[in-house]
């Protein structure tokens, strides 16, 4: 059993419902007891659908369990094709029905009917929602395409001359993070560069368009969450090339471009001079200068946290001082960009751990999901929703992509937000004592939005830490909030470290001109 | 009493030819309760003992609650788990020790089982047992089914307050004591309160108490008047521990209210003239307040489906106070003995639907076109795109709606989609 | 004299340094005090221009006084010709040198310099900004295309048969709230329906294109603060018809095509019908009923404080309970709105007045402008800008517009976001008790901004008002921060009404009752 | 003592040449100063007497102060004020009469008069002593001139505090007390005041103080410390009322700061072992810090466009303890009395440019292309845009800078903008 307050991921079956309902004439009927049938309003409330989910669930109850359940299986099977009417369906079970193994997937295979059935193996007691939706993308596409493989062994035909290249966009769902907008910055990017998409998957296609994937030139991993599995599978079976690049931030948007020039051979300098985009020079703007080294926490799903590192250092100029993921499928590439950092990346799906990695590190801001919104609140300091798990909120009716040039604008303002400015806090600093200052004062713009009176000072450290004295307590009540956090854990390790026991104004300055950097 | 979350059979009046449906249903599961139980009573902590999805489920349809830490979480079961790899009792204590080394203040641990802990045969009963012992009345642990295959959504906390009940002391007073059941706002429970001491009645108590250690007692004085009406089995356990139900309508609406107060009143033998002169005023405002919304929904067609166990009272309150009209009313479980005092206010040939076979019955919505569906999260926007008005229901568990001050916001809640939908007009435009 | 503790609108003369920073060849010569130069930074600052703007400042001296202040001017014209070689030169002056009367323009005028000049009246002690702007702006159309004007009495020719309609957009300038972006959307908006642009001004326009604007076949007056003299006179002079509609909002983007379809003798039904707008659903979607009925008081420009009046009771379902601006020059306009909504415009550039409505009116959101952000600290309500003056914030990287469909997904976000969601408001209402919920609880998603803590008890509306009771005073602190204001303010209205001296409960609920509507 | 804002004609040392300037200038006017004399005197109102600009430009360089409420405010002129249609006097008195109406609280009102208020010669010297007498005693009237036609920036202090002295109380005292001139942030106050008591030296007085009725008395045994460069004639009027200027450098870095304390310590008669002990801890954390930042700074060249007047002793910190290459040094006003303890410290060939030809001098920068410029907010983004990097003054003057625990940051300051321009790299797009 693992204690869990809040879980970054639903289940793996969620993920199957995500691709169903990404796609067009795609059904799901999944064997599970009626409180599973709560997913639907993650699309309905969450993402605001105007339609169910096309899924089917069998609702079954304790009375059908031993002996009743696989004939409500094959009953369910039959209305619902009947019913719904999908080109293709897929059948699975949610975590109790598993347990039962009545394999509606077999039972559905050897229903004769007559459309495509692909079963699904969900794994509810190792796996996750995204697990799920990789693997139900995967099968989907292998189940439609296997039969079209070429001989092992087989090269790939070069392009037609005068054919232009195209490029299949894999990844974006329901339920992803700004995947609606993504696709048309995404778009946008190869319209520019003269280079076509053939199909767009899952989010928006059909079994028949996923049938017309191994047509393009190469196939974009824009979510390797969702994507990853069905990209590999093609690469080794159609000798379609992948292009891994995650274009989120001015930097990776540039090397996604020349990633996909490289692997179309094509040239794309004069064309890309024009790309209009606004956060170099916001970045670079005098008044940007007070973030310079802005103390960010960050921890997201692999694709959103690896993009939001590089940003947050490279185009923000923040100090990255924490990184993680829950996505422990990729892990390893999370692993291997903290170490770039010279972070140790925190992978966990625990958000007790993410909470103490957080309140030990005292960032100024997390750049993390609807979950470090709580941590952020606790520690009464800013957060902006990066990655799902997101709220209603974070499926925005304004265009919103994280991706392309137009996406690092929206990266630029949205993480910004909940900041202090500059002048405001130096004037805060200067001012401490007058009394018309608020100590809690949130960043002027904010002002209006009213206040959680919810800035706890924060606890010592570690136990058996040095005692403040009173004037030392004092003096540290002068420094703004905002960076008050950090006074106090720097003074109280600079105390530790030389086995002081008492704190005075001295040693508070001591710190002070220790850490200096 | 281990009712399945389908249909008593006990016998009903001819009056309400109840049809019984026993398809795909679109309902909550009875952890869905945690989200109100665990901010009522303040020292309780609900440990589900369950899947990735009871913790997704929770935290879905609690989404909202960010502001404050909740006191609720999921021992989520791993393979090793099911595998019996890894030992339940010992995987049971490693998780309770660290809930109780994180919230330290906690008083009692429910452990709530769920849909695979079931399956899988779980016994959180020993382990309440268990675990109570190990921490000798410093916490306790209560057991109860949140599960999906026994309970849906409100029947959470009947199950909850039913395991409860045992706990509860014995009272031994020879003196009448009315017990308030079923979860409310505590800006209405003050409210009861101040009513009933007004009219004499007392000691009052609520159940569930905000604090562990303030649950009321129960015996044979004592008189059981239901907030809720869910709380079926959780009636009918205080009745075995002595306490005598009396039948009422629900506290919704002038009237409802009115009849509620006046059972205890009649228990108590309350004058007259004293109930009169203290709930009149109050009455009036009720009266003025629901009059005002009447103006929008007299005449209006309402259907209900199937989600809460409220459907039927309420039903009652739109049909006789606010003069709707009422289409097909759902409802998850159709319990007799608790609806006792409703039935009589309801109209002759209601259409009542007990159990769901979810694409029929929203056929027979869209056939129906009723001005206002009530529904659950999951179906409301579906129905709203297809130009139909829809009421949220969870906003019905949690909204203040019980008694006289707020009979006007109940009926406000019904009133609200639909003067929005008069001051937006057509749609234009996608 | 006026006591202004904030201002609405600077001094006119900044309205023409809008104008000559809006525009591509034209430089302003300012006679002015060193002081003066300040403006500088609103275009550079706020703006974040990558240039200064194109103005020389004479900044004279107290010592310059009586003597060599117009020889200042002439220097300064000199070399400033010299240096900039602008195609074209506007001269003013400032508060103070209008004092001084050097007629600055007269002097440039009899310079004899080789590049048209065009002297600038400002009414410094009478006049604001806006109309410094228009004031401007019209003087350059005028005279840029006085010598072009047909004879009086002569009719328009017709649009050549085969020849596509053409409008100019006129107004977007420099500062201006959001108009980089919504000249973008207004062009989409054109495109769909097959109108060329002719010209748009001043933002991005030459003097050469200022003579090209009587070749369109109507000027689209998109702000009417800055270009409505510069219409008005276009239609007089060149019988250019306006279209006056402003597209901000779905309803006023519907209408705003219309006029243009009727202005330009159109048929535009098919195209428009494919406009992706999320506003109407987002809107509807059942997770915004809580919106229904909001309070917001209104106070902005006139063009912003219509076109929001006109989507927070038709689009959003809120309850207008104030609307107001500070265009005095607008006034008329907006008082025929208010009067719509049964209210009485407040009509006034004095922030005192604005901000003693809005403590009177309690309502739960201002949308306004930076100022009213420190109204709605001050009652510690939500607050969104939608129009001038705006801070830095309010020139975001990302595409923002205000206009059209775009803009109204933008406003539908920005005006949410503030708010307390639905079931957030329920279970605050639920759980009042709970101690570890937090009475001054943010919005949810706004939790981790940190908070003011400022959340005043709100005083009583009059004085003399009833006592509460301490019961009342006890059960008034159950009803949720967000709404309790509205109570006190009821319950007090409803114990004066009826002569009641002391409040207690039962006045409470009684005043609840009477109010419920 | 009126001076032009251009040119004191003193004669000046032939080491430092200082080039004159009469053209075109960019610098905020006086009443800039009352963004944070406002925030510093809390009992205080600055109310401006000038047009629409005044009030404009205040709340453009404070616009980032909307978390707090302002303590300032203009009485805009209008045309009948002009025209003389209005007698000034009732004006003056109604507006006063608004202000202490909106802020009962306040001691003190400064009628700040502006460039047109000059122009139209507003007496704002008579209305204050005839509003004093008005207010009797409850609320302390004061005039100075914030015009931009007379002050530029931090003058603005200057006039208000050469204004204030005139007011301050005669200190009879037989005993030596100190007088700390200028605004310093809180928390550098506070620790300047823990290092006088330490060293011994005392009574100290901070000038101006945080209330009105605690501004310091003045007499023949005051000894005045300046804390900012730009306070000439409020050091000749202290000095008229019979105080003694010590000489000093200005307490930037940890050399300046010793410096004057020094100068203190000296007039005090402090033995070098006290100055010694009591410094020592101090001026090595400022060392260290300083040194941090050094490796960033060291031979980097920096100009300053005048602005501040802060430019000449930040110009010998940067060079003498950050190693900095100093380019040219603008200052709009080179006032040699106030700067003798600055004078000695500075390199031998050094540009200073007193006043402003604005474009030339941009060219000036362009052709050298320093690492850094200082300059004000009007002018840096354009030079950023060029590729040059700036520092933005007014931080400077907003900033906790002075003393030995600040060292460290105001070196910061400058290092902040060149350790940008190395993370971000060069620019990509736009």
């Amino acid at each position: 059993m693992e204690l869990t307050f809040w879980t970054y991921e639903g289940p793996p079956h969620v993920g199957a419902i995500r691709i169903a309902n990404s796609m067009q004439g795609v059904h799901l009927l999944l064997h599970s007891p009626q409180g599973d049938t709560y997913a639907d309003l993650l699309f309905t409330m969450i993402e605001r659908n105007n339609h169910r989910p096309p899924v089917t669930y069998t609702t079954f109850q304790a009375r059908d369990l031993g002996g009743s359940t696989a004939e409500l299986v094959t009953d369910t099977l039959r209305k619902t094709v009947a019913r719904f009417k999908p080109s293709l369906l897929m059948v699975g079970d949610s975590c109790t029905a598993e347990i039962i193994q009545d394999q509606p997937g077999a039972l559905a295979e050897g229903a004769g009917l007559d459309i495509p059935v692909v079963p699904l193996e969900m794994l509810a007691y190792a796996r996750k929602e995204n697990w799920g939706a990789s693997e139900t993308f995967y099968s989907l596409v292998r189940a439609l395409l296997v039969r079209q493989a070429p001989p092992a062994g087989a090269q790939r035909p070069e392009r037609p001359e005068g054919k232009r290249p195209s490029v299949n966009l894999l990844g974006p769902s329901s339920l992803g993070f700004r995947c609606r907008d993504d696709i048309i910055e995404v778009r946008k990017l190869f319209d520019t560069i003269g280079v076509d998409i053939n199909v767009t998957a899952p989010l928006g296609a059909s079994p028949q368009d996923l049938m017309r994937i191994p047509e393009a030139d190469a196939n974009v991993c824009l979510y390797p969450e969702v994507a990853d599995a069905a990209c590999s599978w093609l690469q080794r079976t159609f000798k379609q090339p992948t292009i891994k690049t995650v274009p989120i931030g001015v930097g990776a948007t540039a090397d996604f471009l020349q990633e996909v020039a490289d692997t179309l051979q094509l040239d794309i300098s004069p064309q890309t001079a024009d790309a209009v985009c606004r956060l170099p020079w916001y970045s670079r703007s005098v008044d940007s200068t007070y973030l310079t080294g802005k103390r960010v926490f960050i921890f997201a799903d692999a694709t959103h946290a690896i993009a939001a590192a590089r940003i947050a250092r490279d185009e923000m100029g923040f100090e990255v001082v924490g990184l993680g993921t829950f996505s422990r499928e990729q892990a390893r590439d999370v692993r291997a960009v903290a170490k770039e950092y010279g972070l140790e990346a925190l992978i966990t799906d625990n958000y007790a751990e993410v909470e103490k990695a957080a309140t030990e590190l005292q960032p100024e801001m997390l750049l993390g999901t609807q979950m470090e919104r709580h941590i952020a609140k606790k520690l009464g300091i800013g957060c902006v929703v990066i990655s799902t798990p997101a709220h209603v909120q974070d499926f925005p009716a304004r265009y919103s992509p994280q991706m392309g040039f137009e996406g690092a604008n929206v990266i630029f303002d949205t993480w910004v937000h909940p900041l202090m400015m500059g002048l405001e806090e130096h004037l805060l600093a200067m001012f401490r004592e007058d009394f018309e200052f608020n100590d809690n004062a949130t960043p002027s713009h904010l002002a209006c939005v009213g206040g959680t009176g919810h800035r706890p000072e924060q606890d010592s450290v570690a136990n058996g830490v040095a005692v403040w004295d009173s004037d030392a307590e004092k003096e540290l009540k002068k420094i703004p909030f905002f960076v008050r956090g950090k006074a106090r854990r720097n003074t109280e390790q600079y105390a530790a470290e030389r086995g002081v026991a008492s704190i005075n104004v001295e040693t508070l300055y001591e710190a002070k001109a220790h850490y200096s950097r | 009493m281990t009712g399945a979350v389908l249909a008593s059979d006990t016998a009903r009046q001819a009056r309400f030819p109840v049809q019984q449906e026993r398809g795909q249903r679109a309902v909550f599961c009875g952890l869905t309760s945690i989200i109100w139980l665990h901010r009522k009573i303040q020292d309780a902590f609900f440990l589900v003992v369950g899947s990735r999805t009871c913790a997704h489920l929770i935290q879905s349809a609690a989404g909202v609650m960010i502001f404050a830490e909740p006191r609720f979480a999921t021992a989520v079961l791993q393979d090793k788990d099911l595998a019996g790899l890894a030992d339940a009792n010992e995987e049971l204590d490693r998780v309770a020790a660290q809930v109780i080394a994180r919230r330290p203040e906690i008083r009692t641990i429910f452990l709530v089982s769920s849909c695979p802990s079931e399956v899988i045969k779980l016994d959180l009963g020993n382990a309440a047992q268990r675990l109570g012992e190990i921490y000798g009345g410093r916490v306790k642990f209560v057991d109860y089914s949140g599960s999906g295959i026994e309970t849906t959504f409100t029947q959470g906390e009947d199950r909850c307050l039913e395991s409860l009940t045992a706990q509860l002391p014995a009272d031994t007073s020879d003196k009448l004591s009315l017990m308030v059941c079923g979860t409310l706002p505590d800006v209405v429970e003050d409210q009861f309160a101040r009513i009933f001491e007004q009219l004499g009645i007392g000691p009052v108590r609520f159940f569930p108490a905000r604090n562990s250690d303030d649950m009321p007692p129960v015996g044979s004085n004592t008189r059981l008047l239901l907030a809720q009406p869910y709380l079926g089995d959780t009636a009918r356990a205080l009745i075995n521990r002595g306490a005598q139900l009396l039948a009422a309508p629900y506290p919704y609406g002038a009237e409802g209210t009115s009849a509620w107060l006046q059972a205890a009143a009649t228990e108590w033998g309350i004058p007259a003239s004293t109930f009169e002169s203290v709930t009149a005023a109050p009455r009036a405002r009720a009266e003025h307040a629901v009059a005002v919304q009447t103006r929008t929904l007299a005449g209006k067609r309402i259907s209900f489906l199937p989600d809460s166990q409220l459907e039927i009272p309420l039903a009652r309150f739109l049909q006789r106070e606010c003069q709707m009209e009422l289409g097909e009313i759902g409802t998850p479980f159709f319990d007799q003995q608790i609806l006792a005092g409703e039935l009589p206010l309801l109209p002759e040939g209601l259409r009542i639907t007990e159990g769901q076979e979810l694409d029929d019955q929203l056929d027979r919505v869209r056939q129906l076109q009723p001005d206002l569906t009530v529904c659950g999260m999951g179906i409301a926007n579906p129905l709203e795109a297809e130009g139909l008005r829809t009421k949220w229901s969870i906003e019905l568990v949690f909204t203040p709606v019980q008694g006289y001050d707020q009979a006007g916001d109940l009926a406000g809640l019904f009133t609200r989609p639909l003067l929005r939908k008069a001051q937006l007009g057509a749609q234009i435009w996608n």
